[in-house]
């Protein structure tokens, strides 16, 4: 029965940080989100992780600003506990059957003091810890959990399982805890679902090899992640399990799960392991304050992502020793240690002895998930991850449901994100008529004018039950209050945050007409926003605000010294009210949007980019230096998946020409760029001017032109794409061959160009499938040096090795020696494993040419974006923004940004449009707040705050020579203030003066 | 009046006698410098030359706390504002003032006590003090007390004048506090020094440059000096920095600032300088002297137009050449002055 | 006779340290109540002046804290701030502060137990540099004295 | 070597071809002082302006002080250090580099007019000099003193004497480098408790009379309001409160970190005779040291402050 309504919601399931974007790109697009997660909070995997490669980025920090956004977005309704019975309906119009399991704690009521676990008489394994340690059965998944709302364990709880004990309800100073809860199943009404359930780490359990059921200090990698963890077992200090000496040696197996039919029967490789081994090596030793030793025991590394190379070779710099070999046996030691036993590179057996081991365990998809894919009749490969096609990498097999994460193929950080924005462009792209149909907005009353108004100061100070005033003084504090300067009213208030209090506010805001007002209890980073929200319901410009968080910097780490703390109370107020009575009420202006986009490559990247924003009904102008589309797709034959590019890059012509809100510029390119976000206006080298609100840089790359291997001398010497050509042209010459060699890494990899061009590996064992299944008696020789047929491509390799084809490897210091005598052309190679030169008179030589960025620095100039050492373009965050610029408005697709493959460049490109419909979706965009100003009496003109803005918010004025700064760019961040010599720039919000006020009401 | 000579080998005595009768302030040589500063009696020197800075600070010092309170409610008069200082000001005795200088502090004493007004910390202070002047034998190249109406032999503002005689002193009484200041001094020798004195006098003075004309500065119309268009060749060497108004011994403006902290608040005068931005910027941002033209301007303008016209003709500018000497591009008043008067 | 209680002022920025001193509130890690915190969006916002203010009006010490390079909440903000760190450290040891008096640290919101060390090693740094005498504005208090 | 008359022949013909071609339309250099031992600024327009320009071992002040904002396109008579100065400000957008020439002078040094003055307490109505003398005059009397032995501290250690790299000509024989600043006394200096650190450059500032000739002296203070100058809020007291005077020393020699030439202005200005470049020299050896930077030398360096680099140094920093 089909109906043609269409629902303008989208269901999320899986709060990791792949759901949180999608979740996040949908709700800023105009969609609500039901954001549904099975455990208590959201933040997933990556919650657990200490640090991230290859910035080593802490990973709480980079996520936690994404936790409370989707915690406090108004278009997220986040359904914690909760799973997904049944999906009914189609696209466009599905009902989504959810049971919501009881936490046993009332969320509204909750102050996340932590009493009730204090009391909690249970322990039990801290799963968030990978039961290193001990939790309580009423708990918090972590201490920065999104929802921030303790839960009880119900099959560990006394009360719950037997019905004795209640100590959490009698201490709790809230009156939360309620036993009383039970699971409900509610059905929701969503235009499309995107599932990213994530993985499971592979359990190496019943891999007796590794001894890992047996020896405590035999961990997997995620253990040992939260072994380096600041807020892990033993606070990020190495330690074995077993004693708690600090190790000196260190051994981390690779593919323990992955690459192996044998054992775990998951053939392929999980992506992330190789990078991640390195990450802990390195984070390993930094921790220890002695020389740690560490090993890597690899088959090979798989470096293949952006700065994942040079990571590699840091760590090899560092002293990690990596050895290539698969350990077949690990045997204990007295001492707790183990000692492997393995076979080297040049065929000998070896041992070696390790005070602890690491397996590098692989991505699996659970029974679980696995069910639900079944359930909900979604396809799935042979290893369970849910199927895609290159060409529609995040659409499943049951149209309106999508997919993002490791669910359909192991992956990392950025690509899961880079997913995740995809799926949010798939999913919404039959739901544009529905946009904003069930979305709320805030409704708030214009704020009071207080100009001229001496500061009225309103201070609240908060008991939050016993947290603070079991510890501090409090009404000695509100007496003090009382004699500050300004403070017209103080009082003290049991739950500052509770709804009653915040209506309190409201009434006395307007009775004592306070303008300013101060609440002394927790941190202002959860609870800022709440007061501002209360201030503005009160007709207060939300900014004439200030917190002092006399909990969590003074009540909970002082409450050894109640007098000093309460002292501590009495400055922090004090403070907080002198930076207070300098506040000004902040404005913030709305701008006007186009709502169009200019995309910049008219190659996969950038097509796909313009028609998932058509989907949306947004127009674009895609501009292309060449006189015809596609790029260099144009010269590939077929994808690692087999589907052959070139009836695709028909299609996908076809439709960007059929489509009516694009349209396409040939052979032209970017003059000239004024404006900024929501307000661009390019000017084309054919001088048509181009006004649009976003832009997307989806300018490609180019395969180099090798130096070497007689390329260019010997017509049987040629490039992947060359052969491509070749073989998509059926060249005969190629189908009579009999004997082929390719080489890896010409040109990549090497000390001037320090990176993987990631493709070429799998192009390689496809091409050479290909040339097997065509002629099983060809001979085809591959010269690599590390193979990186990364996640499910592995079974490519593996079927090229099962047919026959060669694989040799080389090392950097004794390349392939290429020489040609008359007609015939030799590939002399030394094969350490044999310890023999081998030779190969190929037909043709193929040459893994490395892939080259355009060095776009015009036009990055032009647009003020940032390009790496390499000339990729540079994203704002390597991990959490794989599309976005740091400029606002600014986007980036396809090879540009990194080689990579086919399936990986659409993904991309639909994160693109999906990231820039958040922009385009609003026809205004609000900016100002908390931004940069510059008095321009003090300008010199100088440039130093233009220099230093990381977001380019910042330009001189042309006409009057002076500094202004951009209000819809800037981020708040302050540094053009600091910067500047004669404080001309001044950060509302956090001025000079305020801040002295501070610094002299602290003394 | 009294006259008195002291011998080489009595001047130890002398000085000793000077500093046991009160605070002694004399030429003394600190960091290279000759200052005159608080001195020991053995460290006064004869030397040739100027003292670097002017002896102004002696009356009016770049900082003076003038007032105070405090926040205690538990004592007395929190928040009330008590004057500082004034019961605690010693009697001095300042040898060895260039004529020049006398002139200058004479002129500055008009500007903080006269029918107006009356400025106690100045007034107590340079009241209660004897003002030995010692005539100038070797003035230097930026020299030029005699073409503003003084002499390196001048008694304006005094109470008693010396000169270098034989490395001794030839001394004689200006002023009846002069005298009766002297006459109390153990051990000094009366002699001849008056027309000793008057002998020197022309002597030097011969080699001095004269008079300088200052006559249509002096009948022209503000406006129209205002307007001239030297200032403008003037004002693009000068760096506004300064250093003039600071050696300066007329110079004599302030700036009063109270600065507070949690135990209470002091009130103090500290010397400005119509050179800077700050000094004649308002509340609302403008700045009626917006640039250093104008500022350049207001100082030649005060030293030779108004202080003349407020003083009975007195030129503001005493001749002592430390602006020319110290001023770092060479602005030479001598040369404004002239441009002034067309 | 009691130990000497340094009196500190502490920025902050609010990304990192800022939320590792709330981690460490959470975990109940205690240390000592010696420092004022300055929540500062960045450390990149933080100018240098702010650190001779605070010891011109008598802090005993400063400790400035923020992202570990690469981890700025504003990309580069702290790369900027490291600049002016080391310039305004090497200045300030060079002209006579004793070492020990300003204090920097990179601490994650994740490093709450690296917050309470650091905190504690802090506090004694200071407290062994003795009260800021050197480094303080004289003259308003000179004033005082006169009125007390 | 070419002698003082010249070079002033040879700065007075290329300021009147500059005037003429209006590739110019002032020419800022040095004429006679009215005293001795003094050149004074001289801003020529015309040839006969012209006429007045020298060159001479007292032309110490730097004039690219007069650039920022100049009106109209300038000529700028330059010692290596006023070069560099004024590539700074054409780097930081003070003056249009196709308004500004440079006449680049092959520079000797300049003397140190205080410590010479200090050493001759009679009053000198004359001073002459040649390439390797000063000769001072006065009633009666006739010194002469080797110029070599009373440059400027500074000018002992110019790296960049002739600004060859930078001046659109240059007048004069290159002249070489005497040594660099090793920054010696510095790290003698560091090596001792904090009190004698203290104590020393608490005694530079000693006499400072918060007058700020040094910072209106300096072609980089070109701000339009200074930080002492702030009142909202007013973070330097206006007395002379010593650490008030101490901070101004300190945030001064910060703001011009990374950015100054060792020209010397600043203690040609100061009247108190203070050896501020003590504070900047803290800093120029860190910024060498750190950073490898030393400003002024091309039109396209970024200050130090103006950038950074991912792996930059700060074992500090816990």
């Amino acid at each position: 029965m089909a109906s043609n309504k269409v629902v303008g919601a989208v269901l999320v399931a899986g709060g990791g940080v792949a759901g949180m974007q999608a979740a996040l790109d949908l709700a800023n697009a105009g969609y609500y989100v039901y954001m549904v997660e099975k455990s208590m909070a959201i933040g997933g995997r990556m919650s657990q992780l200490d640090k991230t490669f290859p910035t080593n980025d802490c990973s709480m920090c980079i996520i936690s600003p994404k936790l409370v956004e989707v915690g406090r977005h108004i278009n997220i309704e986040l359904l914690t506990l909760t799973d997904i019975l049944d999906i009914q309906g189609q696209e466009g119009d599905f009902q989504v059957k959810v049971r919501r399991n009881p936490r046993y704690i009332d969320m509204s009521k909750c102050i996340a003091c932590g009493e009730c676990t204090k009391k909690c008489p249970v322990k039990v394994d801290n799963d968030y810890n990978e039961s290193l340690d001990k939790r309580k059965a009423v708990y918090v998944q972590y201490a920065q959990a999104v929802p921030l709302k303790f839960g009880i364990d119900a099959q560990k709880c006394l009360m719950l399982t037997k019905g004795k004990c209640g100590s959490c309800q009698k201490v709790c100073p809230a009156k939360a805890v309620d036993y009383e809860q039970k699971a409900e199943e509610i059905t929701l009404g969503v235009g499309a679902v995107i599932l990213a359930p994530g993985f499971t780490p592979y359990k190496p359990k019943d891999f007796e090899t590794y001894r890992y059921a047996d020896n405590p200090n035999v961990m997997t990698a995620l253990e040992f992640e939260r072994l380096l963890g600041a807020t892990g077992p033993s606070m990020g200090h190495v330690v074995r399990s077993s004693d708690h000496k600090e190790p000196e040696s260190i051994a981390f197996l690779q593919c323990v799960g992955s690459r192996d039919v044998n054992r775990a029967d998951n053939g392929y490789c999980s992506s992330v392991c190789c990078m991640y081994a390195i990450k802990e090596a390195i984070i390993a030793k930094e921790h220890a304050k002695y020389d740690l030793k560490v090993t890597v025991f690899y088959m090979d590394i798989r470096s293949f992502g952006k700065d994942f190379e040079r990571y590699y070779e840091k760590a090899k710099e560092k002293g990690i020793n990596f050895v290539r070999s698969r350990i077949h046996t690990v045997q204990p030691k007295q001492d707790g240690g183990v000692r492997l036993h393995y076979v080297t590179d040049h065929g000998q057996s070896a041992t070696q002895d390790f005070d602890m081991a690491v397996l590098s365990h692989g991505l699996v998809i659970t029974g679980e998930t696995l069910d639900m894919s079944y359930k909900f009749g979604l396809k799935t490969d042979q290893y369970h991850f849910a199927q895609t096609t290159s060409f529609a990498p995040v659409a499943l097999s049951r149209p309106g449901i999508y997919a993002c994460g490791v669910y359909t193929g192991p992956k990392d950080i950025p690509s899961s994100v880079m997913e995740a924005s995809a799926a949010a462009a798939a999913a919404s792209s039959k739901l544009a008529s529905a946009r904003g149909t069930l979305t709320k907005v805030v409704n708030v009353p214009a704020p009071v004018d207080i100009s001229g108004e001496p500061p009225r100061v309103g201070v609240f100070i908060c008991h939050c039950g016993i947290n603070i005033a079991g510890v501090i003084d409090v009404p000695k504090v509100v007496e003090f209050a009382k004699t500050l300067p300004f403070v017209e009213y103080a009082s003290n208030t049991m739950f500052a945050c509770s709804q009653d209090n915040q209506e309190q506010m409201v009434r006395l805001i307007k009775e004592k007409r306070l303008n300013r007002i101060v609440v002394s209890a927790c941190s202002p980073r959860t609870h800022e926003p709440l007061f501002m929200e209360t201030l503005a319901a009160a007709g207060l410009n939300k900014y004439l605000f200030e917190m002092a968080n006399i909990r969590n910097h003074d009540s909970w780490v002082h409450a050894a010294d109640p007098a000093e703390a309460t002292r501590k109370a009495m400055d922090m107020t004090e403070m907080a009210v002198a930076k207070a009575a300098l506040l000004v009420p902040l404005t913030e202006n709305v701008i006007d949007v186009a709502p169009s986009a200019l995309v910049i490559g008219g190659g996969v990247a950038g097509l796909n980019t313009a028609l998932t924003l058509s989907d949306q009904g947004f127009k674009s102008v895609v501009v292309e230096k060449d006189a015809h589309l596609g790029g260099i797709a144009n010269r590939i034959h077929s994808t690692a998946k087999n589907e052959v590019v070139a009836d695709y890059l028909e299609q996908l012509k076809a439709k960007v020409e059929a489509d009516q809100n694009i349209s396409v510029v040939l052979g032209a390119e970017v003059e000239k760029v004024e404006g900024f976000v929501g307000n661009f206006e390019t000017t084309l080298t054919t001088g048509e001017a181009v006004k649009h609100g976003v832009t997307i840089i989806a300018t490609g790359a180019k395969e180099s032109k090798p130096t070497e291997y007689l390329y260019g001398q010997n017509p049987k010497v040629v490039t992947h794409l060359e052969f491509d050509e070749k073989i998509k042209a059926k060249d005969e010459a190629v189908a009579a061959a009999g004997t082929f060699a390719f080489i890896q890494c010409v040109g990549s990899r090497e000390p001037e160009r320090m990176y993987c061009s990631k493709v070429c590996c799998t192009h390689t064992v496809h091409t050479a499938v290909h040339l097997k299944k065509n002629n099983p008696e060809a001979r085809v020789f591959v010269l690599y040096r590390d193979m990186r047929t990364y996640a499910q491509k592995e079974d490519i390799y593996k079927e090229a090795r099962d047919l026959g084809v060669i694989f040799i490897r080389y090392e950097l210091e004794s390349k392939p020696k290429v020489t040609a005598a008359g007609e015939v052309l030799n590939v002399l190679v030394h094969d350490p494993v044999s310890g023999r030169d081998i030779l190969i008179n190929p037909d043709y030589l193929v040459l893994a040419a490395a892939i080259v960025s355009g060095r776009e620095h015009e036009l990055a100039m032009k647009y003020k974006v940032p390009l790496d050492g390499d000339g990729w373009f540079f994203e704002a965050h390597q991990k959490l923004r794989p599309v976005d610029f740091a400029t606002d408005g600014m986007f980036m697709a396809g090879i540009c940004h990194y080689p990579k493959p086919m399936d990986e460049v659409v993904a991309q490109a639909q994160a693109a449009a999906a990231r820039a419909v958040t922009v385009l979706t609003q026809p205004r965009m609000t900016v100002g707040g908390i931004v940069a100003e510059i008095n321009q009496a003090k300008c010199s003109s100088c440039g130093v705050c233009v220099a230093v803005c990381p977001f380019s918010a910042i330009g001189i004025d042309p006409e009057k020579g002076k500094a202004v700064v951009n209000e819809a760019m800037c981020k708040g961040c302050g540094v053009c203030a600091s910067s500047c010599r004669s404080d001309a720039p001044s950060l509302r919000g956090f001025t000079n003066a305020g801040l002295f006020a501070q610094i002299a009401a602290a003394l | 009046m009294a006259e008195y000579i002291v011998k080489e080998n009595a001047l130890r005595a002398f000085f000793q006698a000077l500093a046991q009768e009160r605070r002694l302030l004399a030429p003394v040589r600190v960091g290279g410098k000759l200052q005159m500063a608080e001195a020991r009696p053995e460290e006064v020197t004869l030397d040739y030359g100027n003292t670097h800075q002017s002896p102004k600070s002696a009356f009016f010092p770049q900082t003076e706390r003038l007032m105070a309170f405090h926040k205690d409610t538990a004592q007395s008069d929190p928040f009330v504002y008590k004057p500082l200082g004034l019961d605690k000001i010693t009697p001095t005795v300042l040898f060895g003032l260039r004529p020049c200088d006398a002139q200058g502090l004479a002129i500055c004493d008009q500007v903080f006590q006269n029918d107006r007004f009356t400025d106690p910390y100045w007034k107590t202070k340079y009241e209660s003090s004897i003002k030995i002047g010692l005539a100038c034998d070797q003035p230097g190249p930026a020299c030029f007390c005699t073409a503003v109406g003084g002499s390196p032999y001048g008694e304006a503002g005094l109470d008693a004048l010396a000169a270098v005689k034989d490395a001794g002193l030839a001394l004689k009484a200006i002023t009846e506090a002069g005298a009766e200041f002297l006459k109390k001094l153990p051990g000094l020798e009366s002699g001849a020094a008056e027309s000793e004195l008057a002998e020197r006098r022309k002597a030097v003075e011969s080699k001095m440059p004269g008079p300088l004309d200052q006559a249509k500065v002096a009948a022209g119309a503000i406006l129209d000096i205002f307007n001239q268009p030297h200032w403008k060749d003037t004002a693009d060497r000068c760096l506004n920095c300064g250093t003039c108004t600071f050696v300066c011994p007329t110079c004599h403006c302030f700036d009063i600032q109270d600065e507070q902290n949690d135990k209470g608040g002091v009130r103090m005068r500290n010397w400005d300088t119509c050179m800077s931005w700050l000094y004649t910027v308002h509340g609302t941002g403008h700045n009626p002297r917006p640039t250093k033209t104008e500022r350049m301007r207001q100082r030649f303008l005060h030293k030779l137009k108004y202080i003349p016209l407020k003083q009975n003709g007195q030129s503001g500018c005493i001749g002592c050449g430390r602006c020319v000497t110290l001023c770092p591009v060479n602005i030479d008043i001598r040369e404004v002055a002239k441009q002034m008067n067309g | 006779m009691s130990q000497f209680e340094p009196k500190i002022v502490a920025f902050f920025c609010n990304w990192c340290t800022y939320g590792a001193a709330d981690l460490a509130g959470v975990s109940r890690l205690d240390y000592p109540p010696n420092f004022r915190v300055v929540r500062l969006p960045c450390t990149g916002r933080l100018n240098p002046k702010y650190i001779l203010e605070a010891f011109k009006l008598g802090a005993d010490g400063v400790w400035v804290s923020g992202c570990h390079p690469g981890d700025c909440h504003y990309i580069s903000g702290n790369y900027y701030a490291r600049r002016k760190f080391v310039l305004l450290h090497h200045m300030l040891e060079a002209i006579g502060l004793e070492p020990g008096r300003l204090n920097f640290s990179w601490i994650s919101s994740a490093e709450a137990t690296k917050f309470q060390e650091v905190a504690k090693d802090v506090v004694e740094k200071v407290r062994a540099c003795g009260p800021n005498i050197n480094f303080r504005k004289a003259e308003l208090e000179l004033g005082l004295s006169e009125v007390a | 070597m070419m002698s003082l008359e010249e070079i002033s022949q040879k700065i007075q013909a290329s300021a009147k071809r500059l005037l003429a071609e209006g590739r110019a339309e002032v020419v800022i250099g040095y004429r006679r002082g009215t005293t001795p031992l003094t050149v004074a600024p001289h801003f020529a327009r015309t040839a006969e302006d012209c006429d007045q320009l020298v060159w001479s071992s007292f032309a110490k002040i730097n004039l690219a002080t007069y650039l920022p904002k100049y009106p109209g396109k300038v000529a700028l008579v330059a010692k290596g250090c006023d070069a560099r100065s004024a590539v700074g400000q054409v780097v930081e957008n003070q003056v249009l580099r196709e308004n500004l020439y440079i006449i680049g002078v092959a520079c000797n040094g300049m003397v140190d007019v205080e410590r010479i003055l200090a050493g001759e307490p009679r009053p000198a109505f004359e001073a002459t000099e040649d390439q390797a003398t000063i000769k001072l005059s006065g009633e009666g009397w006739i010194t002469s003193l080797a110029r070599e032995e009373v440059l400027r501290r500074n000018c002992r250690v110019c790296v960049s004497r002739t600004p060859s790299a930078t001046a659109d000509e240059v007048i004069g024989d290159q002249t070489e480098p005497l040594s660099a600043d090793d920054f010696a006394d510095l790290k003698e200096l560091a090596g001792r408790s904090p009190a004698d650190k203290l104590a020393y450059f608490k005694g530079l500032v000693k006499e400072c009379l918060r007058c700020y000739a040094c910072r209106n002296a300096c072609p980089l203070c070109y701000c339009p309001v200074c930080f002492v100058d702030e009142t909202r809020p007013q973070w330097l007291g206006k007395s002379q409160d010593e650490m008030d005077t101490f901070t101004f020393h300190v945030l001064r020699a910060f703001h011009c970190a990374g950015r100054c030439t060792s020209c010397g202005a600043c203690e040609t200005a100061c009247p108190m005779d203070i050896k501020l470049r003590e504070f900047n020299r803290v800093l120029e050896s860190e910024v060498q040291k750190d950073w490898q930077y030393t400003p002024g030398l091309t039109w396209d360096q970024k200050p130090p402050l103006t950038t950074y680099r991912p792996d930059d140094e700060a074992e500090f920093i816990k």
